[in-house]
């Protein structure tokens, strides 16, 4: 079925955004009070929380490392969706999960932390397109927050080809019917990749175009974030 | 250790650590409609409480004995985030118990008329979801959690359905209500009774009772923790819920 | 449908009893071999076995409290019920175990056994209503006789409203149909209530009215509980 | 160990803890249909080892290569209340091992004339569930386990089954059956052989053979524990376990 | 329906053996490189590979007894039966595994291994009869590669009755057509029983008789295991 | 400690611990219809990295917004005899993505024209399940893993379908397709790129980016490890990928 909705009229998608036009974003930080750090990002209707607790000394012993364990753990809310998800941990958010935690573990001076262990939980409250992006912009803002030392924020943000166009920042529809969706987050500083990932068809230029998009994309989400973090210190 | 002393010098002394009254609820914040792709949803904030509650509807074989009655089922999930103490995994037996007394302070108070929600009788009725998730956990979880639920309630409307397809977003009116059912939760501490605990009250104080109150009447009563209350105490907690209901029943 | 069902006919209910006659009452204690305590409570066709395991030392180390942890398990046999129930711990047992281990927790002197566990079994072996109480009436027993110190016994019993009527001691076609049912528990010797549920509706006088049924009736089947534990001992 | 050192210095002197000869069984108490509930019911004692046995009906749909054929389904669950090693959970290998043991020995045996229980070929056919639970394990649950389950079948009755509905507590008739098959597990100690192990002889005997036997043959054979027979212990084996089925049969 | 199916024609089972003749047997050592041990075994289109790691250190501490703890899985791939197997270990599996590791341990000098545990794992990659006594084999191979001290190999056949005949080594469809099934290991040079299955009828007389097949049949199988080993080391 | 040292050591003299050049993949066998039982199969060496594919299929109902198409499920276990790392239990986080990048690389690339696999519209399509199961893991088992299921799904057969039943072992035709997709997984090292890493390998590398492709188009992409890759080494690994794409294509 993919790439047979007509989801683009007269150069608009059907949110009435550009190709290349992101949804509004909302980034706010110490949302959950008990957290240690925790931070809400919003694109358009896709709405994540996420929250850090830790670093705390990981028990048993025997499963202690030298070098900090990062745990993430990526779900969507039973009513985030347009059918009720069952609660409890499926296929995708176990991938997702790991995907999330390999693209903030670079970011993560994890040397300074040994035997111990740092939970990060990210919750989709409400999921339209692009939820492990999101996702991963508001884990990395929560980490900011509980002070955990990093390198630089990590910044994500989804790209995808519909009706043959390329287009940034991908609504649930877009993204069911697109001919090719990528996930993407970097360290934007350094110019550092921690999470790619695409389904769909696509060529090496096409690649590479896209690639270009999302990385000056990532740097716009990271003046926002870096605001953000600023605003909860003024 | 510290902090739990100082709860109690400050309770004993007769106050409480955020000053508030011991019938005092903290300041009530709720927001109805904040989840677009539920049929309903609200969020209640109890003081650093916080709970979301979303509904959702779907169509479902109906119970055998009940053919021509919709289906209510209620889900609870401490959400990690919520609580350093909480890990991701099955539901454990505070969330099924919240989950449970919360459904019957629903069920039993008739909020829902079911019996308006048959689709074809004993082949399809709506089943009415509601799951409540706790995003922050700051004590008198059960008490925000009904609140949450019933204030989703309110705005909750039905899908269309046409030709055996739920259309998701477009909707054929309200979900049909009969009763505001509201927990007013009364704890125990000594020779004192006290509303809306906060976490750290509750880590010193193991008896409470639940009340499950709407129209002036009883809908559920659960008795929690490891404590007891005295026979004569019982008319003393139902008079402070049935007051406090009233109070609650007016933020939905 | 609740209420629809008549169940008091020319003032007695279906099984002949008037509306505050307990069922035959039957309790044996040292039912179970192996067990340190064990005990069999019938409440007419209700029957539970209960025993107890412990108090023994909790492990691993770092699970241990400054006072004794209980744990409880309530269950249901498979071929308890009409329908037969599929093994395992469904939500109802799981809330139905915290229940009595609140009911049966504040009778025991917790603070004797630091860094232990003692562990609780009650087993519906048939089921016709009331099951909660009969196993807590039970599970009190089989702490007395496995020599657990208690500063009272828990007597519990039910209470509910059918056709208008207040009734002791519900079966199943009157917990089915009932306008309320009540499960209660108290130390009877000092009028402490440990258990108390209810769903239906009431109002404030007739909870008390049932409050007061049920209290009369706990002082009676603590005569029966003691002359149990009595016997065992002759 | 000092327990087990006991156990071992009297069964070299060729005696028992309790007295008993080698091949005698405990006092074998039956009673049937203790569970009105259940469609077929049965305590069994075997010393101190009890085993409480229920049958009940349900409507299924048969097995592909079965269709006109009833089901059996065999379930063992060791209570947690029946040794104080015993934990709640999923079964283990012990509970599995055994109700497939007694499934074995009633299928094989042809024991439920399962051909005489269709409603409607390919739809509906009774399924009968076997469950064992086992109240106190003083030893050799594999013999009362069976023992428990024979004697419940023999008491089984039929629901009414009227417009697609089972009406519990009323029958149409009883189950039929073919043949009683018990279980005699034989186990070896040295050059002895022993039946009914009390528990603390399990502690040291870690080779026994369970047999199946109707109608002076052999339905079922499974060998248990880390321990080994020889081939001419076969016929010995044999000989005791058709022996001591003629007793266990007499007491169902 | 069993006993009902024409297996034997004109003195030959379906896929033309006479009713004492095994199938095609091959044994292969060393095929899972990172194990200690392994082997291969086919019957016919039966296959099984069996891998053996350890002994190890058992951890935690107090799960340490003072001799070697056996583990051993059994499991059938998801392609090796004509309906799809869905993963994960059911009651079959789970009997299984224990019938297999009492079948190797009076094998094994567990004495020797005080506070160890090995683990022995079957797979079974495709299925058509006698898979137990099949993987048996195999997995007493990888024992003797793993270089576990070994009182002697355990070797394992299947006997049953088909149309009235005793036949040696029941295929699948055998198996599901039996009178009777007998799955048989021994330690061969000392004619030690480990295994002894049966479901069926089958009076005593035919059980002796059945016996004596399998355990002639074991011999044979026994020196290919032997020259199954020594080609290893050649 | 000592090994992963002397991986490192090498691999910074410019070599690999078995002498191959870093763009070079150990000699690849592949077998196929290896496993009889199986409507496809294939067996897949990669050095002593060994996985084994099964292709099954099972008529299914399809899902309500393809009713006319069939469905593919892509599973993988590691099999414990596979590493002694390795724990029966349920599918662990690798296992999960290792399958869900391989059903992409399927999917995407629509290998299977899944649009000719429907029976009845709405109510009975063919599923294509493709259960991959590690034997040996000595490393690039995503590489394996795809290449064993393309191959297995080049040899796949749809059975018969008469009345409802599917005729085991007997065979209606091939099972249709479009593409061949494969899988090459860049890792990097410093600023060295590598195909096939060895399992000592990757216990020091932990950046790697798996390539989904066919027909010189991309179908995949899945960065793994808690490593990063700089901007200007995306080019040069989809170029190092799609090179050595070719190759794989041509063993299977």
């Amino acid at each position: 079925m993919k790439g047979n909705v007509e989801l683009i009229i007269d150069g608009k998608r059907l949110d009435g955004r550009k190709p290349l036009e992101m949804r509004e974003v909302e980034m706010k930080v110490n949302v959950v009070r008990n957290a240690d750090g925790s931070a809400y990002v919003r694109f358009g209707k896709t709405i994540a929380i996420a929250a850090v607790y830790g670093p705390t000394i990981l028990l048993p012993k025997h499963l202690q490392e030298d070098k900090l364990l990062v745990k993430v753990r990526y779900s969507m809310l039973p009513f985030s969706v347009d059918e009720r998800k069952s609660p409890g941990h499926d296929r995708r958010s176990i991938e997702l999960s790991k995907v999330i935690k390999n693209a903030l573990a670079p970011a993560i001076m994890l040397d300074e932390y040994p035997r111990a262990v740092l939970k990060v939980y990210v919750e989709i409250i409400q999921a339209d397109g692009s939820t492990r992006v999101t996702g991963t912009n508001a884990a990395s803002l929560a980490l900011a927050m509980a002070g955990v030392p990093m390198k630089d924020l990590v910044t994500a943000c989804s790209v995808g080809k519909i009706n043959d166009t390329i287009v940034l920042d991908l609504n649930g529809i877009e993204d069911n019917n697109s001919q090719a969706d990528m996930a993407f987050a970097m360290m934007p500083s350094k110019n550092r990749v921690t999470l790619w990932q695409m389904d769909g068809q696509l060529t090496k230029e096409e690649i590479k175009k896209m690639i270009k998009i999302a990385s000056d994309a990532c740097k716009k989400l990271y003046d926002m974030q870096k605001k953000a973090i600023r605003g909860a210190f003024k | 250790m510290m902090i739990e002393e100082y709860v109690r010098e400050v309770l004993n002394k007769g106050r409480r650590i955020d000053g508030r009254r011991f019938d005092e609820y903290r300041k009530i914040i709720v927001e109805k409609d904040i989840i677009e792709k539920a049929e309903g949803s609200a969020r209640v904030k109890l003081g650093n409480t916080e709970v979301i509650a979303g509904v959702k509807l779907n169509v479902l074989k109906p119970f055998p004995d009940t053919p021509e009655e919709g289906v209510l089922i209620v889900n609870a999930e401490f959400l990690p985030i919520a609580h350093e103490e909480y890990e991701p995994g099955p539901p454990g037996e505070d969330e099924i118990e919240l989950a449970r007394v919360v459904d019957r302070a629903i069920r039993e108070s008739k909020a829902i008329k079911l019996e308006e929600l048959c689709i074809e009788p004993s082949e399809k009725v709506w089943g009415v979801f509601i799951d409540i998730t706790v995003i922050n956990d700051d004590g008198n979880l059960m008490d925000a959690a009904c609140l949450a639920a019933t204030a989703a309630l309110e705005v909750t409307k039905i899908p269309k359905y046409e030709e055996d397809k739920i259309i998701r977003g477009e909707y054929q009116g309200k979900l049909p209500l009969r009763a505001k059912p509201v927990i007013v939760t009364v704890a125990k501490y000594g020779r004192r009774f006290l509303v809306d605990l906060k976490k750290e009250e509750e880590e010193i104080i193991d008896t409470k009772v639940s009340i499950g109150v709407f129209d002036g009447k009883v809908c559920a009563i659960q008795k929690q923790g490891q404590g007891y209350i005295s026979l004569r105490d019982i008319e003393t907690i139902l008079e402070l819920a049935l007051r406090k209901s009233q109070e609650l029943k007016k933020v939905i």
